[in-house]
C-alpha cells in the first residue's frame, strides 16, 4: 500500500473509536472501583461482616428502607454496601492476582516455546491445547471441589484461564518478532538472546499483551463470579461481588438487592473494562483483532 | 597480487523446509542456496545480483553469521566461523538490511538502538558517546535524531541509522542486503552516495547484496550473478555486464529498463521462453517452475527458460568455469564457444 | 492431505489423553471419595468393600494404567452412586446440551453475523455505534445474573415463560437467551472486526473496481475471506460456551451435562466428573479439529501449505 | 406496584392458556380428567431402593411408591399431641405375640404395580437377610431392622419377624423409615440393581419414568387399595435453585415446590392462588464438640460455648418467626417420655462467661467448621454463631468444607450435625443412635464420654416397662447436659409453597404422603 | 470516436491530444486537512500511453484512485468534471466510472485468495454475458495475456501463482471490462527486472490491440523513458511539469524533472557519483508556502517563496510549472 494511502487508512481511524466521553465515564467508573476497593475500611458505614440481626432484609433507603443501610440489608442484616465495598476489593483482588498470574504463565511459558523450538514448543503448545479443551469454569469446579477451597488455590485456578490466550500470542509474537529486522540486528551485533528477548522483543509485544490482559480482565471477574454463584468461590465470612450475588439469587423474589447491586457492580465494571480494552485496543494494537485467541474481548 | 581475502565462503548450501514444521509433519525441502563459493578482498565492494528467490538474502545471512549453512563455511581472513561467535569477531562482519523500519525497533529511541551494538560490546558511557558523535557525523545525521522513535523519521534517515548502527562497531566487512531499494530515486541516490564515502573512508570491504544491476554497476568492483541459489557467473563488473557470458546474465542486462528514451523495444526482447515460467517462487509449487528440490545436479537449473538449451543442459549442471582471468561462468554453451 | 489429517488426529488424541490425565489426578489427589460417598455410620467393612469394588485400593499408578486401558476398551467406569454406566449417564444428558448449544450457536450466528456485518458495513455511523453497544453489553452481562432477572421478568412477573425445566420450546427460550447473549455478542464483535478487515484488503477494491454490485462484492469476495477468523473463533468459543452451559443449566434446571457436572461434583461421583470432562474434551478437541478442516476448505492456502499451525 | 402485579398476572394467565403448550394450566390434566399433579423439588435421590432412599429428597418419591405395614397418622397427631398414633396399613394387624415374637396379618386383595396380589412373599423379600442382614449392602436397613433374627411365614397372609431382644417400638418401626413392602416377584426377577431402576411397590403410585437427578414421573395406581388417587400423574421436578422453584410455583408451573427459603413465605400473601406452609420437623441441627481438641476438651468450655449461642436469634434468622427450639432430644410425639420442661441449654451469657474463666480460657482460637449449604441455613447460622461467640470474646474462626470428608477432617473443635426422629421414640433418633455407643461421633472419637452415659444408653435400649424407659431417658437427658458433648440449634422447619387447590400437608418428616386421604385437589 | 472535450478544458499539452478518451479537470483529493491531490488536470488520448511519475508520496496513486472512485475511507476527493470519451460522467465514489479499468500495484495482494482467478475474470465481465460465454471468453483472457494452459489456469487460486503471473491475471481481469482507459498503478514495482520487461510488453501488446489509453504511474524513469508518449511529473499533489518523453528527457526543464532523471543510475554510464536531490517530499501537512520544491531547488528565486507556479505553456517543450525553468 503506498504511504498516501496508508496516510489516509491511519487518518480514517479515529471514526470507529468509541466516543471518548463513554470510555472516559468508564474508565471513571473503573477507577471508582478501585477507591472504593482500596477505601473499603474508610468508607464503609458498617463492617462487612457485621450482623444485624434485627434488620434482616432491610430494602435500600429509596426503595423504604432508611439511611442506615443505604442498599439495604441481607440476611443476616449486614449492610449491603458495606458488602460491595469489601466484596469489590476481595474480587479485584482475585481478578488482578488471576490476571497477574495467568500473565506471568503465559507470557514466560511463550517465551520459552518461542525461544526453545522442538520438544518444549510441543510441550506448551500441548499445554495450550489441553487448556482450551477444558473450560476454567469446568476445571475449578472439579477442582475446588475436590481439593478444597482456598483464596490462593482460586487465585491460580482463576489466573489458569486466559494463560494459554497469553502464551499462544507471546508464542506468535515472539516468532514474528524473531523473524524480523531488528532482532536480526541485534543478533549481528551479537547481543545475547536473553537481552534480545527482554529488551528488544518485550517492549514491542507488550502493548498488545497488555491490551489482551484488559481484555481478558472482564472475563477473569466473571469467572470469580461464577465460581462464588456455585459456593465455590470465597468463602463466608469474606465476601465478594460473585459470592454476594450467589447467595443472593436465592432472596431475588423477596429480597432483590441482595443480588442486583452486586451483579451490577459486576456488570458494570466488566462493561468498563470492556469498553477502556476495546478503546486501548484500538489505540495501541489494531492488529491484534485479527489474533482467534483474542476474539474474546 | 595473492592476497588473502578477507572473507570467503566455499561450498554454502542452506535448504528450508516450504511449510514451518511440527512435530511430525515435514514440508518438502527446498534448496535456497546450493554451493556457493567466493571470496572477497579488503577494500573491495562485492556485488551478489539475482532475482527474487535466487538464494542472495540466504547468502547474505550466512556470511553474516546470523544463518548456519548446511554444508559449506564462510571463513573471516581464513579462519571459519565458529559457533557461537566470539564478541570481537562478531563485530568484524555487520549487516545492513533492505527494510529499514523493520530492521530498526520501533519502540525505543534512536539514540538507544545506536547505543546497544556498543553496550553489548562493553563499551564505556563516555566513550559511547563519543563515537555515536562520530557516527553521526559519518552518516551525515543531526544529533537531534537520537531522541526520535523509528516511525518519526524518513526512509533515508533510518537507512543511515543503519548504516550508522552497522558501522558503529568498526567492522570490517559491511553486509548490505538490498539497502537502497526501498528507497526513492532521489533518496537512493543519496545513499547510494553515501555508501561509496563510507567505503573509501572506513576502508569498508562491502558485499552488496542488490536485484538491481544499474546500483551495483555503480557501487561495485566485481560481481556474482546468483540463479537458483548457484552462482553463474562472476567476474569485474564492467566485464560481467559489458560482457555477459551467461544466458541469464544477459537476459536481466536485457531486462533492464532502458536509460533513456528510445526506439520501443517488444516482446522479442523478453526471455525466450514460456512467460509464465519466468519467475522463481519458493512459496508455491508449481510444476512448470524448475523445481530446486530435485536431486542434485540433475540439469542446469536455468535450462527450462533458456532458449539455447541442449540436452546436456538438461542432463548435467554445468560448473563453473574461467573464462578470463576472474570472470567465470557456469554454462555447457559457454564452454563450447 | 492425508497426513496432515493424521497429524493433526494425532495432537488431539495425546491433548485427550493429556486431560484425561490431569483429571484423573486432580480427581484423586481429592482423598478418599468414599468417606463423603458413603452415609458417615457406614462400618469399616463396607467401606472396604467399596474400595476393593471400585479398585480405589490399588496404588494410584495401577488406577491410572487401569484406568486407561478401561478407556481404550470405550468403559468409562461406573457412577459411585447407583453404580450405573458414567458414559451412558452422561450420554442421556448430552441431547439436552446439545439442544441448547445447538439452538445458542444457531441464534448467535442469526443475529452475530448479520449485526457484525452491518456494523462493521456503517461503521461509524449510529447504527454501528448502536449495534456494538449492544453486543458490550450482552458481553459484560454475567450469564447467571441475566439469567435470574429473565426468571424475575418472563417467569414471575408476566408469567409469559416457564421459569425452568426442559421439553417444550417455551422451556428452551431464557436458557437460549441467557447462553446466549453473550456467545451473539462476542460474535458480533468479532464478526465486525473481521469484515473489517476483509473490507481494507486490496482485493475488495478489486471487486468495487469490477463495477460488481456492493452485495456481489460482500457475499462473493468479503463473506468468503471474513470467515475464516470467524470459523476459528466459533472453534475457540465452543469451550466458553460449555462453561457458561454450566451455570445458565443450573439457573434454568436444564438436565444437561453441565447440571450432571455440578451435581456429580457436589456427590464427589469420580468416574462421572471423570466422564463429563472427557466429553468435553473429546468435543471441544474435535470442534477444533473439524475448525481445521473446514480451514481446508474454506481457505485453499490451506490445501497446498498443509493446515495452519496451531497458534 | 400492587395493581402492576394484579394487571399483568391478569394478563400473563390468559397468555399462559393460550400461548404455551405443555406448559401451561391445560396439560395438568390427563386424559381422564384427573389433574396431574407437578411437584418442583430441590434434589431427588439416585436410587428407587427404599433402603437407599432414607434422605429428605429420597423419601418423597419413595413413599410415593411403596406402602408399609403401618402408617403413622401424622393428621391425628396434629390434633393430639403427645399421642403417637399409628393406623394399619399393609398389615390390618400387628400383634407382639411373645417378648420377642411380632406377628402381622396382611390385609387381603391389595394389588402391586405388577399386578401381583399382596401376600407373605412380598414381606418376606422385604425382610429378606439381603436387605437386612449383616451382609447387607443397605446400612439403614441393618440399623432399623438388623436385630431382627428372623421372618417367618406363617401362611400366605401372616408373617412373623423374631427378633434377637425385645423391640418395644416394632409398631414404630413397621410405620417408619424402611420397612417400605416391595414386589417379591419384580425383586426376583430384577434382581437388587434392577429393581433400583424399576421399582415395584404397593403404592398409590407407579413409576412411569425415572430420569436421575432431573424428574421422576408417577402414574396412578388405579387399583390401590384405598382407592385410585386423585392425581392421574405425579410430575417431580428437580429444580435446583430455590428462586426458580418459588418463580415457577407463580407462574403456575408447578402445583407444589418444596425447601422454600423462610423469607420467601410473606411474598406468597401477594397472590392469590399460592400459599406457603412451614413446618417444623423432627429434624435437628447440631453442633457438636471434639473431645480430642484441648480447647474444647473441658466440658465447662463446651458448657459455656452452648451457653453463648443466641439461640433464639439463630432460629429466627434463619426460620423466620416460626421457628422451633426443642426441648433437648425430644419431640412432644414421644408422649409419656416427653418431659415439656427440659429446655437444654439456654442463651445465658453470664454463666457462658462465669464458665470461660472457670474453665480458665485464655483467648484461644476455636475453629468452627461447617458445610456451607449441606444444611440449609447452616451458612447463616455459623456465622451468626461466630458473631455472638465473638462478641463474649471467644476467638472463633469460621471454616467451611465443602465435602462431609473435609468437615471431618481434623483440625476444627466445633462441627455441624444434624440428628432425625424417624419416629416417635427416642430409640430413632438423638440420645442413642446420634450420641451412642454406636454413633458416628463415638466411633469416630469425637465424644468419649467422661460419664456413664453408655451404660445408662444400654439400660434404657433394653428396657421395656415404660416407667423404666422414663427413668433411664430422663437420666440420659442429664447426663447429656452434664456431657455437653452437642448444643441443640433448632428444629429444621420444611417450607413448602403449594396450589391452593391442592389439599395435602407436609409431615414434619420428609415422606410426601399423596395417599387418597390426605392428597386431593379442590 | 465522440467529439472533442468541452472548450473550457485547457489546451492539451501535446498537439498529439485531439480528441481525449479520458479527461479529468481540477481533480483534488483531500486526506484529514491537507490535499494530497491539489487541482489536477490530465486528458489522455485512445492509444496513448501517459507516465505519471514521481517520488512516494506525491499523490499518484491517489489520483487513480480518484478516478476509479475507490478512495479509501477518510480520503474525499472533488472534480470540475470527468469526461470519459466525450461523454461526461456524473462522478461519485464508490462507483467506477465505466470504460475505466486499474491495475493495482501488488497483484496477489489485489486478488481474492480465496476464490479462483478464473471467476474472478469472469466477474470483471460484462453482466449480461451467459455462464459458458464468460468461462470461455475468461480463458480466451487468461491467454491473452500470455499465459499457457488457460484451462487449467481458470480454476487456480492467486497464491497458486507467482507474482508476475498474478499481475497478468490482473491484466486480464482489467481487459475483461473492456476498458477504454487503463489506469496502471506501479504495476511493475514489487516484481523482478525480468517480469517487470515482460508485463511491460504485455500492457503494450495489449495497448496496442485494444486501442486503450494507458495511465501508467511509476516512480521508474527507466520505465518511463522505456514506455510512455507523454510524461507528466508530479510533486506534493501537483504536476509540475508535462511533456513527450524524449523532450522531456532531452531537455528536462523543472529542477525537479532534472533531478529525478540525474539521479537515476544509469547501466551504459556509470558516473562516479550519483546525481540526488536534497532532502525529502514534505508531509502534507508540512508542505511549504509558494513552490512546494523551493527547499530542495537550486534555483530557487525569492518569488518561489511567495506564490506558486502553475502548470503552463503549450507547444512541442510542454508545460512546466516553475519561475525559473531550464
Amino acid at each position: 500500500m503506498p504511504a498516501d494511502l496508508r496516510l489516509a487508512a491511519r487518518l480514517a481511524l479515529p471514526a470507529r473509536r468509541p466516543a471518548p466521553l463513554v470510555v472516559l465515564s468508564a474508565a471513571l467508573f473503573l477507577g471508582l472501583v478501585l477507591l472504593a476497593a482500596a477505601g473499603a475500611d474508610l468508607l464503609a458505614p458498617h463492617g462487612f461482616a457485621e450482623q444485624h440481626l434485627d434488620a434482616r432484609l432491610q430494602p435500600p433507603w429509596l426503595a423504604g428502607g432508611t439511611t442506615d443501610y443505604l442498599l439495604g440489608t441481607d440476611t443476616l442484616g449486614r449492610d449491603i454496601l458495606s458488602r460491595i465495598l469489601f466484596g469489590a476489593r476481595t474480587s479485584i483482588l482475585v481478578a488482578v492476582g488471576g490476571t497477574g498470574f495467568g500473565f506471568l504463565l503465559g507470557t514466560s511459558l511463550g517465551f520459552a516455546a518461542a525461544h526453545w523450538r522442538g520438544w518444549c514448543e510441543e510441550a506448551v503448545m500441548m499445554l495450550v491445547d489441553m487448556q482450551a479443551a477444558l473450560p476454567t469454569l469446568v476445571l475449578a469446579l472439579a477442582v475446588l471441589a475436590f481439593l478444597g477451597n482456598s483464596l490462593p488455590l482460586l487465585i491460580l485456578l482463576v489466573g489458569l484461564d486466559g494463560w494459554e490466550r497469553y502464551a499462544r500470542l507471546t508464542r506468535g509474537m515472539v516468532l514474528s518478532a524473531r523473524e524480523s529486522g531488528y532482532v536480526l540486528s541485534m543478533r549481528i551485533v551479537g547481543a545475547p538472546a536473553w537481552r534480545i528477548h527482554l529488551l528488544h522483543i518485550l517492549p514491542n509485544i507488550a502493548g498488545a499483551l497488555i491490551v489482551q490482559a484488559t481484555l481478558n480482565f472482564p472475563h477473569t471477574i466473571l469467572l470469580e463470579a461464577a465460581l462464588s454463584f456455585f459456593g465455590l468461590g470465597v468463602q463466608p465470612p469474606a465476601t465478594s461481588l460473585g459470592q454476594m450475588l450467589g447467595l443472593g439469587r436465592a432472596y431475588l423474589i423477596n429480597a432483590w438487592w441482595i443480588a442486583v447491586f452486586p451483579g451490577s457492580v459486576i456488570f458494570l465494571t466488566t462493561l468498563s473494562m470492556c469498553l477502556v480494552g476495546d478503546w486501548l485496543r484500538d489505540r495501541l494494537d489494531p492488529t491484534l483483532a485479527r489474533e482467534p485467541g483474542a476474539g474474546r474481548p | 597480487m595473492q592476497q588473502q581475502p578477507l572473507i570467503s565462503a566455499s561450498g554454502l548450501v542452506r535448504s528450508y523446509r516450504a511449510s514451518r514444521a511440527g512435530l511430525l509433519r515435514r514440508g518438502p525441502e527446498v534448496r535456497a542456496v546450493d554451493g556457493v563459493s567466493f571470496a572477497i578482498r579488503a577494500g573491495e565492494a562485492f556485488g551478489l545480483v539475482g532475482e527474487s528467490g535466487s538464494g542472495k538474502t540466504t547468502v547474505g545471512r550466512m556470511v553474516s553469521a546470523t544463518l548456519r549453512p548446511d554444508a559449506g563455511t564462510v571463513a573471516l581472513l581464513g579462519e571459519p566461523f565458529a559457533e557461537p561467535m566470539p564478541l570481537a569477531r562478531r563485530a568484524k562482519v555487520q549487516a545492513v538490511f533492505q527494510d529499514s523500519l523493520g530492521a530498526l525497533n520501533p519502540r525505543l529511541r534512536i539514540g538507544r538502538q545506536l547505543e546497544e551494538p556498543l553496550i553489548v560490546h562493553g563499551i564505556g558511557a563516555a566513550e559511547r558517546r563519543v563515537r555515536i558523535d562520530g557516527l553521526l557525523a559519518d552518516v551525515g545525521l543531526p544529533r537531534s535524531l537520537l531522541l526520535r522513535y523509528p516511525g518519526e523519521v524518513s526512509g533515508g534517515q533510518r537507512q543511515r541509522v543503519l548504516l550508522a548502527r552497522a558501522l558503529a562497531l568498526r567492522p570490517d566487512l559491511l553486509v548490505c542486503d538490498e539497502p537502497v531499494s526501498a528507497l526513492d530515486v532521489s533518496v537512493q541516490a543519496q545513499v547510494v552516495n553515501l555508501l561509496a564515502d563510507l567505503k573509501t573512508r572506513h576502508a569498508l570491504t562491502l558485499l552488496f547484496i542488490s536485484h538491481d544491476l544499474r546500483v551495483v554497476r555503480h557501487l561495485c568492483d566485481r560481481v556474482a550473478v546468483l540463479f537458483a541459489g548457484r552462482i553463474v557467473e562472476s567476474g569485474a563488473v564492467a566485464e560481467v555486464i559489458g560482457s555477459p557470458a551467461h544466458p541469464y546474465t544477459r537476459a536481466l542486462i536485457r531486462a533492464l529498463p532502458a536509460d533513456r528514451p528510445g526506439p520501443r523495444r517488444t516482446a522479442a526482447r523478453a526471455i525466450a521462453a514460456a512467460p509464465d515460467l519466468a519467475t522463481q517462487d519458493l512459496a508455491t509449487q508449481d510444476l512448470a517452475i524448475p523445481d530446486r528440490a530435485t536431486p542434485d545436479g540433475a540439469g542446469c537449473a536455468f535450462a527450462a527458460r533458456c532458449a539455447a538449451a541442449t540436452p546436456t543442459c538438461r542432463r548435467s549442471a554445468p560448473v563453473l568455469r574461467s573464462l578470463s582471468a576472474g570472470h567465470e561462468a557456469a554454462c555447457h554453451l559457454v564452454a563450447a564457444r | 492431505m492425508l497426513r496432515f489429517l493424521l497429524v493433526r488426529l494425532l495432537r488431539a488424541l495425546l491433548t485427550v489423553l493429556g486431560c484425561a490425565t490431569l483429571a484423573f489426578f486432580v480427581l484423586r489427589l481429592s482423598g478418599d471419595p468414599l468417606v463423603a460417598l458413603l452415609p458417615t455410620d457406614s462400618p469399616a467393612e463396607l467401606l472396604e468393600r467399596y474400595r476393593v469394588l471400585w479398585g480405589l485400593d490399588r496404588p494410584l499408578p495401577e488406577q491410572y494404567l487401569r484406568y486407561l486401558l478401561a478407556l481404550a476398551r470405550g468403559d468409562f467406569g461406573r457412577s459411585l452412586v447407583d453404580g450405573r454406566d458414567a458414559l451412558g449417564l452422561v450420554i442421556e444428558r448430552a441431547g439436552a446440551t446439545l439442544q441448547l448449544g445447538g439452538t445458542v450457536f444457531a441464534l448467535a450466528i442469526l443475529i452475530g453475523v448479520p449485526a457484525g456485518t452491518v456494523a462493521a458495513l456503517r461503521r461509524g455511523r449510529p447504527s454501528d455505534y448502536l449495534t456494538m453497544s449492544a453486543a458490550i453489553f450482552g458481553y459484560a452481562m454475567p450469564n447467571f445474573f441475566l439469567g435470574l432477572l429473565l426468571i424475575l421478568l418472563f417467569a414471575m412477573q408476566l408469567r409469559l415463560l416457564p421459569s425452568s425445566g426442559y421439553g417444550t420450546p417455551a422451556h428452551l427460550v431464557m436458557p437460549a437467551i441467557t447462553l446466549g447473549t453473550a456467545v451473539a455478542a462476542k460474535l458480533a464483535r468479532f464478526v465486525r472486526t473481521s469484515v473489517l478487515d476483509v473490507l481494507g484488503q486490496p482485493y475488495v477494491r478489486t471487486a468495487h473496481g469490477k463495477r460488481l454490485g456492493s452485495l456481489a462484492v460482500i457475499v462473493r469476495h468479503v463473506f468468503p475471506n471474513a470467515a475464516i477468523p470467524v470459523i476459528t473463533f466459533l472453534g475457540f468459543e465452543l469451550g466458553l460456551m460449555i462453561g457458561g452451559a454450566v451455570v445458565t443449566e443450573n439457573v434454568f434446571g436444564w438436565p444437561g451435562i453441565g447440571q450432571l457436572l455440578v451435581v456429580s461434583v457436589a456427590r464427589r461421583d469420580l468416574a462421572v466428573v471423570q466422564t463429563v470432562v472427557m466429553v468435553i474434551a473429546v468435543s471441544v478437541v474435535s470442534a477444533n479439529l473439524a475448525v481445521d478442516l473446514a480451514y481446508g476448505w474454506i481457505d485453499p492456502r490451506v490445501r497446498v501449505a498443509g493446515g495452519r499451525h496451531a497458534g | 406496584m400492587f395493581t402492576r402485579r394484579q394487571t399483568l398476572g391478569l394478563l400473563a394467565s390468559t397468555m399462559t392458556l393460550t400461548a404455551l403448550d405443555g406448559t401451561g394450566a391445560r396439560r395438568a390434566f390427563a386424559q381422564d380428567g384427573r389433574p396431574v399433579l407437578r411437584v418442583a423439588v430441590q434434589a431427588l435421590g439416585p436410587s428407587l431402593e427404599p433402603l437407599e432412599s432414607m434422605t429428605n429428597v429420597g423419601l418423597r418419591a419413595i413413599d410415593c411408591l411403596f406402602d408399609r405395614p403401618l402408617r403413622r397418622n401424622f393428621v391425628e397427631e396434629e390434633r393430639h399431641p403427645g399421642k403417637p398414633a399409628i393406623d394399619p396399613q399393609l398389615a390390618t394387624s400387628v400383634t407382639q405375640v411373645s417378648p420377642l415374637v411380632w406377628e402381622m396379618t396382611l390385609r387381603p386383595g391389595v394389588r402391586l404395580h405388577d399386578g401381583t396380589t399382596l401376600s407373605a412373599e412380598d414381606v418376606l423379600a422385604t425382610f429378606g437377610p439381603d436387605r437386612i442382614g449383616p451382609d447387607s449392602p443397605y446400612p439403614d436397613g441393618k440399623i432399623l431392622f438388623g436385630h431382627v433374627t428372623e421372618v417367618e411365614k406363617v401362611d400366605d397372609m401372616t408373617v412373623r419377624l423374631h427378633t434377637r431382644q425385645e423391640d418395644v417400638v416394632m409398631r414404630h418401626r413397621l410405620a417408619g423409615y424402611g420397612p417400605w413392602i416391595i414386589g417379591a416377584k419384580a425383586y426376583r426377577e430384577l434382581g437388587p440393581e434392577g429393581f433400583k431402576a424399576q421399582p415395584v411397590g404397593a403404592g398409590p403410585y407407579k413409576l412411569k419414568e425415572f430420569v436421575r437427578d432431573t424428574r421422576i414421573v408417577f402414574a396412578s395406581h388405579d387399583d390401590y387399595w384405598m382407592g385410585a388417587p386423585a392425581a392421574a400423574e405425579v410430575v417431580i421436578s428437580v429444580v435446583p435453585e430455590v428462586a426458580t422453584r418459588v418463580a415457577g410455583l407463580i407462574s403456575g408451573e408447578y402445583d407444589i415446590v418444596t425447601n422454600v427459603l423462610p423469607d420467601q413465605v410473606p411474598q406468597f400473601a401477594g397472590y392469590a392462588d399460592v400459599e406457603a406452609e412451614t413446618v417444623p420437623m423432627d429434624l435437628l441441627h447440631l453442633l457438636f464438640f471434639d473431645y480430642n481438641r484441648p480447647a474444647v476438651a473441658d466440658a465447662k468450655m463446651r458448657r459455656a460455648l452452648s451457653f453463648a449461642i443466641d439461640y433464639d436469634a439463630v432460629a429466627k434468622a434463619v426460620w423466620g418467626p416460626r421457628y422451633r427450639r426443642p426441648n433437648n432430644f425430644q419431640i412432644p410425639a414421644f408422649g409419656d417420655l416427653y418431659d415439656p420442661n427440659r429446655k437444654y441449654f439456654t442463651y445465658d451469657p453470664d454463666q457462658a462467661r462465669e464458665l470461660l474463666s472457670a474453665a480458665g480460657y485464655a483467648g484461644g482460637e476455636i475453629v468452627l467448621r461447617v458445610p456451607p449449604s449441606y444444611y440449609l441455613g447452616s451458612g447463616d447460622a455459623a456465622q451468626i454463631i461466630q458473631a455472638q461467640w465473638q462478641a463474649l470474646g471467644i476467638n472463633t474462626r469460621l471454616e467451611f468444607a465443602e465435602s462431609a470428608a473435609q468437615q471431618m477432617q481434623p483440625g476444627a473443635d466445633v462441627r455441624m450435625i444434624s440428628s432425625s426422629f424417624r419416629y416417635p421414640d427416642p430409640l430413632s433418633g438423638g440420645v442413642i443412635v446420634h450420641l451412642g455407643r454406636n454413633s458416628y461421633l463415638q466411633k469416630h472419637k469425637f465424644f468419649i464420654p467422661r460419664t456413664d452415659y453408655n451404660e445408662v444408653c444400654d439400660q434404657f435400649a433394653a428396657a421395656t416397662a415404660p416407667e423404666e424407659r422414663k427413668r433411664l431417658f430422663w437420666r440420659l437427658l442429664d447426663l447429656l447436659e452434664e456431657e455437653a458433648p452437642v448444643t441443640i440449634l433448632y428444629a429444621v422447619n420444611e417450607i413448602v409453597g403449594k396450589r391452593t387447590k391442592v389439599n395435602w400437608t407436609q409431615y414434619p418428616l420428609y415422606y410426601m404422603d399423596l395417599r387418597p386421604d390426605v392428597f386431593s385437589f379442590a | 470516436m465522440p467529439d472533442a472535450a468541452p472548450a473550457a478544458f485547457p489546451a492539451p499539452a501535446a498537439p498529439a491530444v485531439v480528441s481525449p478518451v479520458l479527461a479529468v479537470r481540477d481533480l483534488s483529493v483531500a486526506v484529514g486537512e491537507g490535499l494530497a491531490v491539489d487541482g489536477l488536470d490530465l486528458s489522455l488520448a485512445a492509444g496513448e500511453t501517459h507516465c505519471l511519475v514521481g517520488e512516494s508520496g506525491c499523490g499518484k496513486s491517489l489520483t487513480c484512485l480518484a478516478l476509479m472512485g475507490l478512495l479509501p475511507a477518510g480520503a474525499r476527493c472533488r472534480s470540475a468534471g470527468l469526461t470519459i470519451d466525450g461523454r461526461d460522467w456524473a462522478y461519485r465514489q464508490g462507483r467506477p466510472p465505466p470504460g475505466l479499468a486499474m491495475i493495482y500495484q501488488d497483484a496477489t495482494a489485489s486478488l481474492d485468495p480465496v476464490m479462483t482467478v478464473g471467476r474472478q475474470i469472469a466477474e470483471a465481465l460484462p453482466p449480461d454475458l451467459p455462464a459458458r460465454a464468460r468461462r470461455r471468453e475468461a480463458e480466451a483472457l487468461i491467454a491473452q495475456v500470455g499465459l499457457s494452459n488457460p484451462r487449467a489456469r481458470f480454476g487456480a487460486y492467486p497464491h497458486e501463482l507467482s507474482g508476475g503471473m498474478n499481475q497478468r491475471i490482473a491484466i486480464a481481469m482489467a481487459l475483461a471490462g473492456r476498458p477504454r482507459v487503463l489506469l496502471a498503478d506501479e504495476p511493475t514495482t514489487a516484481l523482478d527486472v525480468t517480469v517487470q520487461a515482460q508485463i511491460l510488453d504485455l500492457l503494450l501488446a495489449v495497448q496496442n490491440s485494444t486501442g486503450a489509453a494507458l495511465l501508467f504511474v511509476t516512480h521508474d524513469l527507466g520505465v518511463v523513458a522505456q514506455i510512455a508518449d507523454r510524461v507528466s511529473v508530479m510533486y506534493c499533489g501537483s504536476i509540475v511539469e508535462r511533456a513527450p518523453v524524449a523532450t522531456l528527457f532531452a531537455a528536462p526543464r523543472h529542477p525537479y524533472t532534472r533531478g529525478l532523471i540525474d539521479s537515476l543510475p544509469q547501466i551504459s554510464r556509470p558516473a562516479a557519483r550519483l546525481a540526488s536531490i536534497p532532502g525529502r517530499v514534505p508531509a502534507i501537512g508540512a508542505r511549504p508556502p509558494g513552490c512546494r520544491f523551493r527547499p530542495r531547488c537550486d534555483r530557487a528565486l525569492a518569488r518561489c517563496g511567495r506564490e506558486a507556479p502553475v502548470l503552463d505553456g503549450t507547444g512541442p517543450r510542454g508545460a512546466v510549472a516553475c519561475f525559473n525553468p531550464t
